[in-house]
């Protein structure tokens, strides 16, 4: 874990409102596990003060830059989009515990919504670089196609992708657990790994523990620290404490979760 | 411009800080999260996380809320208990050449002196700062409002303790100067000036309060004129050294502090904006120092009064 | 989304406002400086300056500064006194289709009660608003800071005058909710909440206080957390509407201050960052409630309480 | 007075550390007055939170543009330099009571010193354009060559034009005040305005009142509202209250003033 200042090499509109942002940051992508994450400051100012924690897409390695998702969601992450190539960003990482790589055989899951692609894009690319590369079955979700942020890069290290848009503007009209219901089925699945909106992430945690699938899931909440000293960003664990989404996770086992109270605590 | 080497070291009781930079408790954890990214034994002090008596699992989240130059936050004193600080997290920090102060929170006297005691007897801290001014558990702030509370809490710690005493004050008083004086003459060796200002942020999306326990302690660069009005005022009424505290992000923050009456300072929210601001600020102390032929610290403390 | 116009009028005693936007005392001089940029008479009510018995010259300067998200202001009740803000800034204002709030600053019982009949008896102002919370003069927090003042104050100027009484109240206290109650039980028929908060800023190049009071008010987005959670509590204790100020820049911070428990809010140091902040924020109410359905203020007000 | 978006045209170092900054702002070149200012919005945060003063230098009618002259000194000037060209600034404006202009016979002095210089250009500009010009003796005062922002413009505008640095880098060795001895011996000047360091401005109002010389002065104090509503940026009057220096102000008859009390408080 590092904190340095880092150029903005590369900051594009990949979808609607959603912004893949490359920084040269040689130490934190040496380091890097997939699922882990940055703390980006954005301005100089105290208005935003806080850090915003970002989960690192790609990682590479050979040529030390870190890729972004940023969905712009309000005031830090429109500033953030806005920072032009060149500009230096305060970068803090990498951070957490990522994913832990499949051990046995079988199939590899990846259910994504929207966003939450970024780190299964790291994962994936993880998985790709092994000897015996695990056989993967990428889901990816989204309201229509316009919010398929980034599927070519997470397409292109799947070996089989499925797509799913509520309206059907692209791919199965309908949502993504039901194209989960019928990988679920095939019983081929020896892992599954999701990121994307709370509810979904849920239903899916649910799915795979009635399946008997392991499932491991990257949470978000918000964060003052980042790195496990101010016990900020908490969410409720299965056995009744408090885990640290920094720290412990942002990847967590979705047994070790109390899924009633994180969903209650977001309403 | 001098190449002499300012004094900037400091007293309080027993404990000798070779500089006047601390953390603030509850921002540092146990110390060892930040030990990757500084050298810790740079620092004056360590300032470690509430202990209380038995483990507390704290609030429901969400326990932090960005406000304009500041955040709010409700943790309610999450941390595994006394033993297990002491067994588990102290042993840690015992590597680092940094003296540790232990926050201590209890819930009645008996139970601030069981903490005294306890932390006394077990050999690996420095000082005790009493943490009688915490917005985010019921009966947290009572100890700080009312100065009789407060001199009968710190008479019984300092007869329970020989480690040196330090008191964190709240800004939610009336009179915080009533508060420092009853401190002070029941034996407190020094003060901590301030904890966090109660506040609220409403999720409008939601129509609700946005964290989990409705309020929280509001810190970080907003509350910098509250604490330096607090610093001031209780600078004018006692004699022991003041510790600085609320939204001091920079060097010239912490100078602010010290012409306004701090010995030290103790540097919270900004360590997580800037994770070495702490650090920068021990060696912009000592530039400034150096710059402007002061010989030590106590040559700046209060230059601002009149 | 609806076409449904949306009633957000409001009654305080027998004011009767168009909409729940008002300006805050201090920050919208006698309301004319600002008739040049907008059209006063979309406003709920203008709250203008205090006002002393006799003229006031104010505090020496500089009496601003700004800090984080904020700003300190020591301007001292700089004002011409009663006399001549009725003869000469009131008819000004009487040109505008709006409610005109007299803000008062006394020295003593008495005198707030000789304010209180002479801006009853002028005719030319529809509510009184009792400053009993002003930190830039001496003793100016007193009536605000001990509830058995509070109460004694308020009935006496209760009895002396017919017009709707509004008390202001400082977050510079221990438990505001006591002063409310105090102010409410008096005859109040309103409660503004809050005033400034107690600061200070160092000037670190000269080493002492900038300010030239050295203490000023401190007020914008940095303390809305704060007035944010002044409003809730005293939601929970009081029956009479109460009007948010504090930190309130946009629609959605006023939308906070409602779901809070405001029925009406006042702004103030926006006004300095975006001169039409206030008629902006009346245009964002009205769509905010059309958008949701929402027939009246009421159904908003505290929304955000269990 | 009004309150408007206006584009950044073209923001340029003249000297270190001062930028000169054209805004599309007809509105307020229209109305604007010389001696007035306007009041800019820097960043949309609130961190700085408070708009910052700046003169008008020079109000192109025709074009619809105003000419500022802004100094780095702080955060607020710091971010409005680095503001892009083509950004949108918020300008309320024009603001306060500017120079009244010469009445009778004889000389103007103007006496400037450093950034100060920028509200006697945009006087210089107005008296030009009468339909008798007056007879413009300019006094430039500065540190050093360097600090002598936008003396093109200046002396341009002026019909004689007299240089001071203190380190004798450019014209004269030494101090301002030297030279506008020199200029009052002669015995010509029907008026005096000057715009500078408050201690020169001092000196300047004495020795002009000493010679029975009329002398208008350019004031600066911290503002909240600009406009007069707030009373924050008063100043010591000589009848023992105070003046508004962005409404009764910012130019001032020197004799009006407490020039004991004003220097006072600066220390
Ligand atoms: C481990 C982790 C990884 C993430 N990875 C990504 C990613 O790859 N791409 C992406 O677009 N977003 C990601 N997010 C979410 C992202 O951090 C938030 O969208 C962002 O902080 C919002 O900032 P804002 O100022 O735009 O929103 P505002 O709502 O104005 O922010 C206000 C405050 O709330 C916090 N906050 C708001 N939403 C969230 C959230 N969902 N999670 C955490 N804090 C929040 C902010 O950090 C800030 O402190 C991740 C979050 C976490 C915790
Ligand atoms: C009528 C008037 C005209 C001015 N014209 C010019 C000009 O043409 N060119 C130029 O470079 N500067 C001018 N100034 C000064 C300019 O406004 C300040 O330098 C600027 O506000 C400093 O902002 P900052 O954030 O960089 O400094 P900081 O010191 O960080 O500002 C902190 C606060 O103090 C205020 N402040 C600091 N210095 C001054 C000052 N000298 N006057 C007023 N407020 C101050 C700021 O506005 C801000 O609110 C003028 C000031 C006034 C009052
Ligand atoms: C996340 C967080 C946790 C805190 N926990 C404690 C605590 O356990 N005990 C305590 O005395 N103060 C606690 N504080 C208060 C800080 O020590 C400090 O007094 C306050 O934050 C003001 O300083 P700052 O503005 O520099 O952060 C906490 C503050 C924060 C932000
Ligand atoms: C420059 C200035 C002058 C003020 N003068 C008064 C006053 O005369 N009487 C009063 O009751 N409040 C006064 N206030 C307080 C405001 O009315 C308001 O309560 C406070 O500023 C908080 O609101 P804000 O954050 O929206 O500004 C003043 C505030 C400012 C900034
Ligand atoms: S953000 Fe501080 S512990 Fe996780
Ligand atoms: S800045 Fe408000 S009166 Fe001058």
């Amino acid at each position: 874990m590092v904190s340095v200042e880092c150029e903005l090499l590369s900051n594009e509109e990949d979808a609607p409102g959603h912004y893949v942002m490359a920084l040269a940051a040689p130490e934190i992508a040496a380091e890097a596990q997939p699922g882990q994450f940055v703390h980006l400051r954005t301005p100089r100012t105290f208005d935003p003060l806080l850090r915003r924690p970002f989960s690192i897409m790609l990682a590479d390695k050979v040529h030390g830059h870190l890729r972004l998702l940023a969905q712009v969601v309000g005031r830090g992450t429109e500033i953030l989009v806005n920072t032009p190539v060149g500009a230096k960003l305060e970068v803090l990482g990498p951070l957490g515990t990522g994913f832990p790589l499949p051990t046995g055989d079988g199939d590899v899951l990846m259910v994504a919504g929207g966003v939450g692609v970024a780190p299964l894009i790291s994962l994936a690319d993880a998985l790709r670089g092994f000897e015996h590369p695990a056989y993967i079955r990428g889901l990816f979700g989204a309201a229509d196609e316009d919010m398929l942020v980034c599927w070519i890069e997470f397409a292109g290290r799947c070996d089989e992708f499925y797509v799913t848009t509520e309206d059907g503007s692209a791919g199965e009209r309908g949502l993504i657990t039901e194209a989960l219901a019928q990988q679920l089925d095939r019983g081929q699945a020896a892992v599954a790994y999701t990121c994307g909106p709370v509810a979904m992430m849920a239903a899916v945690a649910q799915m795979c523990g009635d399946a008997d699938v392991p499932c491991y899931c990257s949470l978000e909440q918000r964060m003052g620290c980042g790195i496990g000293a101010c016990l900020g960003c908490v969410i409720a664990a299965a056995d009744g404490g408090y885990l640290r989404v920094c720290k412990d996770g942002p990847v967590f086992a979705t047994d070790r979760l109390d899924w009633e109270a994180i969903l209650s605590d977001q309403q | 411009m001098t190449s002499s080497s300012p004094d900037l070291s400091l007293q309080i009781g027993s404990l000798q800080m070779k500089n006047p930079v601390m953390t603030a408790s509850g921002t540092f954890g146990y110390g060892v999260e930040y030990a990757e990214l500084f050298d810790m034994s740079k620092l004056g002090a360590v300032v470690i996380k509430a202990a209380t008596m038995k483990p507390r699992v704290g609030n429901p989240p969400p326990r932090i809320a960005e406000t304009p130059a500041g955040m709010l936050n409700a943790i309610g004193l999450q941390n595994p208990g006394a033993d297990a600080v002491i067994s588990e997290k102290l042993p840690q920090l015992a590597e680092y050449d940094v003296p540790v102060i232990v926050n201590l929170s209890g819930e009645s006297v008996d139970e601030y002196v069981q903490l005294a005691e306890k932390f006394s007897a077990c050999g690996q801290v420095d000082a005790l700062e009493l943490n009688i001014s915490c917005p985010n558990v019921e009966h947290g702030m009572d100890f700080g409002t009312r100065p009789e509370l407060t001199a009968e809490l710190v008479g019984k710690v300092r007869a329970a303790s020989d480690l040196p005493l330090i008191t964190k004050l709240s800004p939610n008083v009336t009179d915080i100067t009533e508060i420092a004086v009853a401190a002070v003459d029941a034996g407190s060796d020094a003060l901590s000036v301030i904890n966090t200002l109660l506040g609220i942020s409403i999720d409008v999306e939601r129509r609700r309060p946005l964290l989990g326990n409705v309020t929280g302690g509001l810190s970080g660069p907003a509350i910098k004129p509250v604490a330096l009005r607090c610093v001031w005022q209780v600078y004018e009424q006692v004699d022991v050294p003041i510790i600085g505290v609320g939204g001091i992000m920079n060097t010239r923050d912490a100078l602010e502090f010290i012409m306004a009456g701090a010995s030290a300072v103790a540097v919270g929210t900004a360590t997580f904006v800037n994770p070495t601001a702490s650090v920068e600020i021990v060696a912009g102390l000592q530039q400034y120092f150096a710059e402007h032929d002061l010989p030590d610290l106590g040559a700046l403390v209060g230059a601002a009064h009149p």
